[in-house]
């Protein structure tokens, strides 16, 4: 019986196995199509204070081993999300497993540090207000490549990243995540920023901008011109990304870009995570959940490791 | 929603470019109704291509019925899935049709897009409703219209349209269309429109139901992704913001689309 | 008839097509396979003053969409490569093209900004000295992930690449292309380096570092632990490159990455791109130089470009 | 070196996961000489696959034989291809055996390493070389002692070995080999050897040339991805620093390898 508990910065999950946010919409829209048991918590789509219309149509483009996507953090403000959709998440997951719904990781985002924190402290009053409620975590969204205002901007530089962690971690007593972008030379300074921000744990990594031109229009495929890649191709150099960070901080990470096999992401514990995260295969196949959580057990099984949270960091040599 | 694998009874070309899928899925037929669609995981794809998603032609007896036409490199890719194998299909999906109409109940599609509408008309005889059921197809040319048969099988009336007049009236669907509104608005009646088809084809309906204050139902058709409402890629513009197509829709009310 | 001359920052090139520096070692070893005849120019694989063993075995991991290599530029020294290689070279292609072979583009690094200088020098001086020779141009690599003195460290920081870029035009007055590499947040302050610094062409991108785990040995695939993925998945990641590059500069840009078909070759230029190279797919696929461009031949009477030189940014709107 | 695009003739299983591939190549064929590969682009793989490197087990008429394991995702897929369907080959490529000797020839072969040897022992005896040739084949058991029968044709001298026994002698491939060696010692007679198979029986047939100060002429197997010399990812260390498996090798003389 290999256990299979993972603690990522004080989040418990009863697997390392959570959702990449903007591909698990709100939690519950999986119903019927995975396995939650297997998740040790799902990680919702980016949430602001107040609503986002998110970008013009088309928003995506399908490529070679992967997905170009600019959906531009469509999503709910946080009232409509704490009165309505985690209420709905807790009664219709819960109802699916027969029990309590997975924790969620709640993804943030805002056009000023002030917003971030705003947000975060209205997650947090809920969630002291609420013992028991899926808001269990924070995902700090500093990298997505497809908002102008807010996302990318605050992680693009150290000292910005900084100010902001910093900002966010006064607003939330909730286990803090800040999710990283991998187009930087180095990640160790911006895992440094975040470390010293007081960040609980680090998310690796968001999409890779990227961009699709249709050559007979003549015009980018994405309304936003610009996208982010994901999928299948970028699980290298994910797991590259993960390995760097892993030797340059002690802060857990919760690991994500490509994760199709349980291979994937054993290569990803292996490399230093602590959870990892499935994203762009639930497009295609959502009972890669339960594919890959067996996987994981039985990778456990065979190489004499009793429990997965000892997989994290466990190269040879 | 399931995640059901079907066992492919059926998959025949009807006519060039178009094929008949049918299914075994004892789950999820009995729980379709028209103008949902499914979405379907294609064997020949990579491991890491998207679901394709098919609104459905019919669902009865445990089997589900897919009418598509080979547009792109994912339905190319279905075409080589044989009898006997199987297909992992996730469903039901989406908002549908309403199976009821206050009046006439005029539908009209425009090539493929007549698939969810036989099933409609299907269902609203089925349910045993009794008002006039009255079917537009339009196609660029003779081989776009498709189901005519079943549509006559089914006893409804039926009026074709064609671009370069090879069946039917030359011209567009709306054509005949038009001159039935006005018969019936002449008369003092009611009437319900139920479309699925080209974009400029929906639009143009759908400006003749809010036109004439007459509940209109659009079928819209999006690039999807996740089909299940986790990505918010397949939007569509309406009254209420931006509406995911694969939950909100496909079939939105005809007041609430705003065109673009 | 489709002109397809263009000038790559002073190099003519017949065609706009080359070949990535490290897939298609010194020029000569193709023939037989390649139509040389296609390709306005071939990009050698990187030399410095003295030869380099490279890094140990294995060097490269076949993955979904690409491939990951840690070849640690092993290759010849200045001396040997213009004795030997360059003459070689000149005499089996020409006499495979029955004719002059295409014009060399020559991929140089250094351990220091002295080395890299030095091996320009080199070339500088032979090319003078042997007009009509095929050494034509100097690409200048700042951005291999895989050897760690050199390579990468000076194309990290955009003052440390100012530096490095004005002491190597000092020392040459063939046209200079500087290589880039992808993961930066923001392409354009190392593009203003590169221009500042006397460029001539910039040539993007090198490959995405990337690192595979073979878990059940529980080790790094490759030798060098962490190597650079390359191959048909990264494409999309170097278009968003190539067309940010563009809109800041006006050097023009040699562009590559993941190029299979024309129409990756055309979204390139559309972007932005001057010239394309074809890189991993040469290993699998050497008839692509023909496929390609043929593909782009007929793209452009189709739409009705009189020169290849006018899809660089042909962007509608 | 060509790019030839070859119809495959014959693809058969000889032995449990052990296939025989014939294609038609009039271009390529009447160019290779033993010990030398060729490139093979596996059609069921994707578009960014690479190709897989196989050694020739025979080239006449026309025709080149391969003799190969499945033992990984490229062979496996490489099984799909039918007869009929066309292979795109590069090839010749690289250098391979001398097809000379002074004193015995002794071939060394270790499961699917036997190919080359094959095509060597045949090209050895059309060259009308008239030395004793003795031919080492091993594997684990029975059925990994590939091309036994062909040997046998040839009239060679042949020497079994398997590690369960289960045919020949029970042991290592080198044991008969040294048996032989020391009687040909002892006799005060010259040989060369030839050697192709797994690592560990290469270097210990290459210490017995060097040991020996015989001639030793070792094949080696490493992972590549150009196959042409383009990319030196086949490294192989030798007295001259790393060698590229693909054009300095595959077959290096025992004295110039450098084990690790």
């Amino acid at each position: 019986m290999i256990d299979t508990k993972v603690n990522l910065g004080g989040l418990e999950m009863a697997t390392p196995l959570t959702t990449a946010s903007g591909t698990f919409g709100y939690g519950s829209e999986y119903v019927g199509a995975v396995d939650y048991s297997k998740l040790g918590a799902v990680t919702a789509k980016g949430i602001r204070v107040d609503a986002w219309p998110g970008n013009p149509m088309p928003r995506h483009c399908e490529v070679p081993g992967g997905l170009v996507n600019a959906i531009g953090l469509q999503g709910t403000g946080v009232k409509h999300f704490l009165d309505i959709t985690v209420p709905w998440y807790a009664d219709s997951v819960g109802e699916a497993v027969d029990g309590k719904a997975p924790p969620m990781i709640v993804n943030i985002w805002g056009g000023s540090v002030d917003e971030y924190a705003e947000v975060a402290r209205r997650l947090d009053e809920y969630a002291l207000a609420n013992p028991g409620s899926p808001v269990a975590a924070l995902e700090c969204n500093v990298s997505c490549p497809n908002v102008k205002a807010g996302g990318h901007t605050f992680g693009q530089d150290p000292a910005i990243l900084n100010g902001l962690v910093a900002e966010v971690r006064k607003a939330t007593t909730l286990p803090l995540i800040v999710k990283l972008a991998p187009n930087v030379p180095d990640i160790c300074p911006y895992v440094k920023a975040c470390e010293d921000g007081g960040a609980d744990a680090l998310a690796l990594i968001n999409t890779i901008p990227a961009m699709v031109i249709d050559i007979e229009k003549r015009k980018p495929v994405l309304a936003n011109r610009t996208g982010g890649l994901s999928g299948r191709g970028i699980h290298p150099a994910a797991v590259k990304v993960v390995y760097d960070a892993y030797r340059a901080t002690k802060l857990p990470i919760l690991a994500m870009g490509g994760v199709y096999e349980a291979k994937d992401a054993i290569e990803f514990m292996l490399a230093g995570a602590t959870a990892v995260a499935l994203g762009t295969v639930l497009f295609t196949d959502p009972g890669a959940v339960s594919d890959v959580y067996d996987g994981m057990v039985s990778y456990c099984e065979r190489h004499g490791f009793k429990s997965m949270s000892e997989l994290t960091g466990a190269l040879e040599g | 929603m399931l995640n059901e694998k079907c066992e492919i009874l059926v998959h025949d070309e009807l006519a060039a470019g178009y094929r008949l899928l049918v299914v075994k899925a004892p789950e999820m037929a009995p729980r379709l109704v028209p103008g949902q669609f499914v979405h379907v995981k294609v064997p020949a794809l990579e491991k890491s291509a998207l679901r394709r998603p098919f609104s459905v032609f019919n669902a009865e007896d445990g089997k589900v019925y897919i009418l598509y036409k080979t547009v792109g490199r994912g339905t190319a890719a279905l075409n080589a899935a044989k009898v006997g194998e199987t297909l992992e299909i996730i469903g039901p999906l989406g908002h549908g049709f309403p199976v009821k109409c206050d009046g006439a109940a005029l539908l009209v599609g425009g090539g493929y897009g007549v698939a969810p509408l036989y099933f409609l008309a299907k269902r609203l005889i089925a349910s045993g409703w009794k008002g006039r059921l009255a079917v537009f197809v339009g196609g660029r040319t003779k081989t776009d219209l498709l189901a005519v048969e079943e549509f006559r099988s089914l006893g409804v009336e039926l009026y074709l349209a064609t671009n370069d007049g090879s069946e039917g009236v030359k011209g567009l669907v709306t054509d005949p269309l038009d001159d039935e509104i006005i018969k019936i608005r002449e008369a003092g009646g009611k009437f319900e429109l139920f479309a699925c088809g080209p974009d400029p084809m929906l639009k143009a309906v759908a400006l003749r139901a809010t036109g004439t204050k007459s509940k209109g139902w659009i079928s819209m058709d999006r690039h999807m992704i996740c089909g299940v409402g986790a990505c918010y890629a397949c939007i569509q513009k309406t009254v209420r913001g931006n509406s995911r197509c694969c939950v909100e829709g496909p079939v939105f009310a005809a007041e609430d689309l705003v065109w673009e």
